[in-house]
């Protein structure tokens, strides 16, 4: 048990010290490499604790597209006029030392066992019409949560289709060259849409469900985007509009029904309760791929083409 | 057919309006209308609900708490989903008539609605938790639908903020589950009991909750947010979101802190609501600009409503509240206002108003009776507020709050007559002015007279709230 | 039954009339007019209805649940029907001034708008059964007299503007925290005859705090010294204003405000035994001698009207805060007399102003012969004022030394004699330079029959008579000194 | 020390290195990073304090809030770096225009006025919204 203990203490302490040099390295390229690399890290620690759903979703979402999120800002990073003239890094060091005494204090004196909500789960489980019981919380217990999450997620496409409508940049995107990323998404592509329709099946009794796979199935878009071989569809396309919303108008209908026989709001029939979770989740992988798609608009791609492209050209 | 949940209904419609919207795109406006309608339909049979009921519960999803998510609606609750349903519906009046708003100001509206219905009925810690992530969100993105640099600058400031005051209560939330293995409200207020984890998860999630309503000295983005965003923006900011946090920060003082923690955490609460009302409003008389004024006079007033900590419950709760109703009408009134006139002479330097008043007459109208709440004098709903905190003050012998409640009482008169006395003034040229469109000022002025309204119908609301004469 | 919502129809027919000529647009003069003299004429019938009702023992009363503790609360009691009536008389004739003296001037909807508002506040004030509703309609008053004294647009009226508020303002909030501090020491004050509050017990300096909080708050609008600066600087209002608001509904406002403080809240005993009248007393009676001395020093006929509008004041307060029942006639029927007598004078000088363009005390010499019937009823009011018999300002006079003397305050008598002498001191010249005056150029002639438009010349002429008989039948039943005496032998009880 | 609380503690340093992060840089894209950072450290908080549960499985409540605040937390970074590219531009153009207001030149090639744009497009030449 002591290796395990030894494992454990060395990510514990490997993961702060990674997360001080994501945040300290001056070169911002740097940093994101930093900050996918903890990502990876992190998820050893995710298999320690025994969250392989976490891991999952940490991995694909978490690092690999807040990662390339991050990388397609760097070309226009540096013309941005810092926020305030002088960083207060000293200031931010005594107030972040403080809170983290006070909560380390508070996780301290935390009970050594609590029991939390297992037996409630586990309890449930049968009725619950899933056997994994992250995925019967998520999509069952506390499936307003993921209802609210996903309106989350269309509020975050709206807005950044409000802040950067795609009117004609789709027009300046480069002809599709060949180019390595090209090859190797002939090679990738199909693997992550059958990684993400296998993940969503084996949601239902062990780790998976439709966050991953919508994370699986976006990481495998957002190469073919990058390879040029998928052209950016336009928000104001109704098609994509449908499909984006298709996932969360199911899932609201599906809430709404109990209502009307006067039951209660997303309570899932007992029989159905299988058949409508892996509806729902199925529907909800293109919402989430489709969302984790438009966080690359064609504007960001257009100008990120050019490797000295800087802000110059005109937006 | 039993009663239909009310409680439901009233965050799913929004919801369905919303995502409708969005599919509508360009032509969202009349669906807006639609969901206006039909969301103050479902808030009315809520409030007529809960008068003749009391609180109402609705378990989710058919789970009892713990495991579940619960919704509780009490009084607070359905007068400020009245509250959203009445601004917001005239506000999605005013963006069609106001010829700057941008198309898809109706759905990230209507997306806010449904946060704030979420948010005003949950009593479930995490689910707060992601319906504050929503507000933000759709916050966010009504200041970004403006073009300047400083507004742009504020929308980042502001979703960063609200990132780690979010964060900040989450930490809270995770503290509590740890320790009680709950997140429903009550349940939590039940089980805590004093001690580190407790002092730390409410110290918490209190701080993250004053970072995201903008506490002094924690303001700083809301002021060039509300002055830079687009007018119907501005109006849902002013009136509504930016109350979201504060809401919260009331269930949570009232269900879950510990009556032992309350004093001097409400003391510093209360300093700390003070300083803002009296630096807000000495802020507001500095600016030139009418829209700035009106962001710091959010920031003074928002400090009255922290002075509910430290004067605990009864009539200082329903007072605080009672602002809370009273200010979102007056202030969208006024933003509303703001945005005419700025349409109207091109822009809102308070020089421009000279004269203004015989060819806008209704707008200064809606200035002057909004204004009324600002000054908290009679007869308007702010003028119930502040008596309501003034009786709470002196009755709990914590007679300095009512010094500063008069005090920033004068500050505020001294602000709204500053613009109020440029309507008397001659107009300097025949300076051109294309005359607002009428439909944009009457659904302020229907605001002015709702928080007047307020001010003469008191005792309805006042009983919701358990505060009945 | 509908007769019980007398007082809610009184304050409504004011409102109703200040909305509908706010939503008038300018052009429409005759409509104007039309609801501005119906809405009089109906008001006046009103009160002279509750009027005759309370004199029969009758008390309307119109509650409305507002904040826990404390009800909306209209009722009319002798004290309130004697202030009403007096607003319901003299906004009929100022009315009909004003229609007379505003012809063809600018923004006049908005001006009657307001001035509709600031009489139906007023009518609030007067009829307010509780201190919280009094207060409503006391800040209600404020905001309804701001557009009005700012009404002509000039820097002068908005910086006279900017005064008013500030001082009507800050008492507002002396007024808001005394009534809030007695509300949470001892509950919801409902005005009863004879005084509202427990006995205090350990309270008793929290009662006294609350008054002075509460008397300050008043002693702005009623003018008392340190806090009367706004009044001379307001005369920058078109004289109608001047007159209604200096003479009626603003100050008397404050004064009668003590009064219902003193009567009806505190009681006449309990304030006596806190030793609440005697500083009182004195502050009203440095109020009177220095405004009558500020008086001699203007030269400007209105601003030399004001102050003695200040001075005059303090004689209600004076006599409310002397102890005894004939002081309190005294003082409360001045409340009336000097609304009569002060009036007219503001209507004369706006009559001087608005066809001789005569501003200055100095310019007046013989203006006598170019309009008699104006300057007789400035005479008239100015030998009130000075408190020769038979005008009703002897009435005041009379009763006031024989209560101080009834109370054994002999400074008191001291105190009115003075003021007298110098109340004649700057009225008298003004008399004889109008009648004895000599001027080398002719006057410009009248336009039409009459020395000045009959709409302005009607209403001078009609309450100088009006005050004049307030003189002469003060012994008669239905006088205004009889109403008072009704009302002090309430207030004294058993 | 059990290894829940080693992990605890190790993502409570994770979270506090972002949140200064945060307030230290001045830089937009580097806060956003800090925070994006603060997030993980948070949920590794709350995954560890799953992991006191006696039962052989850790408990799955705090998993799904996991799930959740992960999709959350990238919503929202995804907007703040979308508002933050706009502004970038809208700063860039701010920038031409000086340079155009220095020498009279040709006014900068306007080629891509964002026409679509409905909400205030800044025109070439920037100013105040239509």
């Amino acid at each position: 048990m002591s290796a395990g203990l030894a494992i454990d203490a060395a990510l514990a302490l490997v993961l702060p010290v990674l997360a001080w040099a994501v945040v300290a390295t001056p070169d911002l390229r740097k940093a994101i490499v930093l900050f996918m690399a903890l990502g990876l890290v992190a998820a050893l620690a995710w298999a320690r604790l025994a969250a392989p759903d976490i891991a999952l979703v940490e991995a694909a979402i978490g690092t690999g597209v807040t990662g390339a999120l991050l990388m397609s800002c760097v070309p226009w990073a540096e013309s941005l006029t810092p926020a305030s003239r002088r960083a207060r890094a000293d200031l931010a060091l005594a107030g972040a030392l403080a809170v983290v005494a006070c909560l380390g204090w508070a996780i301290r004196a935390l009970p050594e066992a609590g029991p939390g909500l297992t037996p409630a789960v586990l309890g449930a489980l049968e009725v619950s019409g899933v056997e994994h019981p992250v995925t019967a919380v998520l999509l069952n217990y506390r499936s307003y949560d993921t209802l609210l999450e996903i309106v989350v997620l269309v509020a975050a496409a709206i807005g950044i289709d409000a802040v950067l409508p795609d009117d004609d940049a789709r027009r300046r995107l480069a002809p599709p060259a060949r180019s390595l990323v090209g090859v190797l998404s002939h090679l990738l592509v199909p693997g992550a849409v059958l990684v993400a329709g296998f993940l969503v099946w084996k949601g239902a009794h062990a780790p998976g469900g439709a966050f991953q796979a919508g994370a699986v199935l976006a990481a495998g878009g957002i190469l073919l985007l990058f390879a040029r071989r998928l052209r950016p569809v336009p928000f104001a396309a109704r098609a994509l509009r449908g499909a984006l919303l298709a996932g969360p108008l199911l899932f609201l209908g599906v809430a709404v029904a109990p209502l009307v026989r006067g039951g209660r709001l997303l309570e899932l029939p007992v029989a159905w309760a299988g058949v409508l979770i892996l509806a729902i989740e199925t529907v909800l992988v293109v919402t989430i791929a489709i969302v984790l798609l438009m966080f690359f608009p064609a504007r960001v791609l257009a100008s990120s083409r050019a490797p000295a492209a800087t802000v110059e050209d005109p937006p | 057919m039993t009663e239909p949940a009310w409680v439901a209904g009233v965050v799913v419609i929004p919801l369905v309006g919303a995502l409708i919207a969005v599919l509508a795109g360009r032509r969202a406006a009349p669906i807006a209308v639609v969901t206006a309608v039909g969301a103050a339909v479902a808030a009315a049979a809520l409030v007529r609900q809960i008068a003749r009921d009391g609180v109402v519960e609705h378990a989710v999803g058919g789970w009892a708490a713990p495991l579940g998510i619960a919704l509780r609606a009490d009084g607070l609750s359905a007068l400020f989903v009245a509250a959203v349903a009445v601004v917001g519906t005239a506000a999605i009046v005013y963006a069609l008539a106001h010829p700057g708003t941008p198309h898809r100001f109706h759905a990230a509206w209507l997306l806010g609605w449904a946060g704030l219905a979420a948010l005003a009925v949950s009593a479930d810690a995490f689910n707060l938790y992601v319906a504050l992530e929503l507000l933000t969100l759709a916050g966010a993105t009504l200041v970004a639908l403006a073009s300047e640099a400083a507004a742009l600058r504020a929308a980042l400031r502001y979703i960063l903020l609200a990132l780690a005051g979010s964060l900040a209560y989450l930490f809270g939330v995770v503290l509590l589950y740890a320790a009680h293995a709950t997140l429903e409200l009550s349940a939590l207020g039940a089980a805590v009991t004093p001690g580190p984890v407790t002092a730390v998860a409410i110290a918490a999630m209190v701080a993250g909750l004053a970072l995201k309503s903008a506490l002094f000295p924690l303001h700083g983005w809301l002021p060039p947010a509300y002055a830079g965003a687009p007018a119907a923006s501005a109006v849902v900011l002013a009136g509504l979101l930016g109350k979201a946090s504060f809401l919260v920060l009331v269930r949570l003082w009232f269900e879950v802190v510990p009556p032992s923690l309350r004093p001097d955490a409400g003391l510093l609460l209360g300093v700390l609501g003070a300083a803002g009302a009296l630096w807000g409003a000495v802020l507001a008389l500095r600016q030139t600009r009418l829209r700035r004024l009106l962001a710091y006079s959010s920031v003074g007033q928002l400090g009255y409503l922290f002075l509910v900590f430290p004067l605990g419950t009864g009539p200082a709760l329903a007072g605080a509240v009672y602002l809370v109703l009273a200010h979102a009408a007056a202030k969208a009134a006024l933003f509303m206002a703001a945005g005419s006139i700025e349409r109207a002479c091109g822009s809102d330097e308070l020089g421009a108003l000279r004269g203004l008043a015989p060819r806008m007459p209704l707008t200064f109208l809606t200035i002057g009776l909004a204004g009324l709440t600002l000054m908290g004098l009679p007869p308007s709903g702010g003028f119930v507020a502040k008596w309501l905190l003034l009786g709470a003050s002196l009755e709990t012998g914590q007679w300095w709050w009512a010094i500063v409640l008069v005090v920033g009482g004068f500050l505020a008169a001294a602000y709204v007559f500053r613009v109020l006395r440029l309507a008397f003034l001659p107009a300097a040229g025949a300076a051109a002015i294309a005359r607002a469109p009428r439909g944009a000022e009457l659904p302020a002025l229907a605001l002015a007279l709702v928080s007047l309204g307020l001010g003469l119908a008191a005792a309805p609301p006042l009983a919701l709230l358990g505060a009945g004469p | 039954m509908t007769a019980d919502l007398l007082p809610l129809w009184v304050l409504l027919s004011s409102l109703v009339a200040s909305v509908a000529i706010f939503g008038l647009s300018e052009r429409r003069v005759a409509t104007r007019t039309a609801i501005n003299l119906v809405a009089a004429v109906v008001k006046l019938a009103l009160v002279a209805v509750m009027l005759w009702g309370v004199y029969q023992g009758a008390r309307y009363e119109v509650r409305v649940a507002f904040v826990p503790g404390a009800d909306l609360l209209l009722r009319s009691d002798p004290l309130s029907l004697l202030f009403i009536s007096l607003s319901a008389v003299l906004w009929l004739a100022t009315t009909i001034y004003a229609v007379g003296y505003l012809e063809g001037a600018p923004d006049r909807s908005r001006f009657f708008g307001f001035f509709s508002l600031c009489v139906a506040s007023t009518m609030g004030i007067a009829l307010a059964g509780n201190l919280l509703t009094f207060f409503l309609f006391y800040e209600l008053l404020t905001l309804s007299t701001y557009p009005l004294v700012v009404h002509r647009g000039t820097a002068a009226s908005l910086a006279a503007g900017d005064r008013y508020l500030a001082y009507t303002l800050l008492g507002g909030g002396l007024l808001l925290v005394g009534v809030a501090w007695l509300h949470a020491t001892a509950g919801g004050l409902e005005f009863t005859v004879g005084g509202a509050l427990p006995p205090p017990g350990d309270a008793a300096p929290s009662y006294v705090a609350c008054f002075a909080l509460l008397v300050a708050g008043l002693g702005v609008k009623a003018a008392l010294v340190p806090l009367h600066g706004w009044l001379p600087v307001a005369m920058v209002a078109p004289a109608p204003v001047s007159a209604l608001l200096h003479a009626v509904a603003v100050v008397k406002a404050g004064a009668f405000g003590i009064a219902r403080v003193i009567y009806d809240v505190y009681g006449v005993r309990l304030a006596d035994t806190l030793g609440l009248l005697r500083p009182l007393a004195a502050v009203a009676a440095t109020t009177i001698v220095y405004g009558s001395l500020r008086a001699l020093t203007q030269d400007d006929l209105k601003r030399r009207l004001a102050s003695s509008t200040v001075s005059q004041l303090s004689y209600i307060v004076l006599g409310v805060a002397t102890f005894g029942q004939i002081a309190t006639v005294g003082g409360l029927v001045h409340l009336v007399h000097q609304g009569l007598m002060k009036i007219v004078m503001f209507f004369c000088a706006g009559n001087l102003a608005d066809e001789l363009e005569l501003h200055r005390v100095s310019e007046l010499d013989g203006v006598g012969r170019r309009m008699p019937l104006t300057m007789a009823a400035f005479t008239v009011a100015a030998l009130g004022m000075i408190g020769l018999p038979p005008v009703a300002g002897f009435v005041t006079k009379w009763y006031l030394g024989a209560g101080a003397l009834d109370a054994g305050a002999p400074w008191v008598v001291g105190v009115l004699l003075t003021s007298s002498l110098l109340n004649a001191a700057y009225f008298l010249p003004i008399v004889y330079r109008a009648w004895f005056g000599v001027r080398r150029e002719a006057w410009p002639p009248p336009a039409g029959r009459l020395e000045v438009r009959p709409t302005l010349l009607g209403p001078t002429v009609v309450v100088a008579a009006l005050a004049l008989a307030a003189g002469v039948f003060a012994a008669t039943e239905l006088s205004p000194l009889r109403w008072v005496e009704l009302i002090a032998a309430q207030e004294y009880g058993p | 020390m059990s290894a829940w609380q080693l992990y605890a503690l190790s993502g409570l340093a994770w979270f506090g290195v972002g949140m200064w992060g945060l307030f230290a840089h001045a830089h937009w894209v580097r806060k956003i990073l800090a925070v994006n950072v603060a997030g993980s450290g948070l949920f590794l908080v709350l995954a560890a304090l799953a992991r006191r549960a006696t039962t052989p499985a850790p408990d799955p409540v705090p998993h799904a809030l996991v799930l959740t605040g992960i999709v959350v937390g990238i919503s929202a970074t995804a907007l703040a770096l979308s508002v933050a590219r706009r502004l970038a531009e809208v700063e860039a153009t701010a920038r031409l225009d000086e340079d155009a207001t220095h020498e009279p030149a040709a006014p900068p090639a306007g080629a891509d006025a964002r026409a679509g744009g409905d909400a205030a497009p800044p025109p070439a030449g920037g100013g105040a919204p239509p």
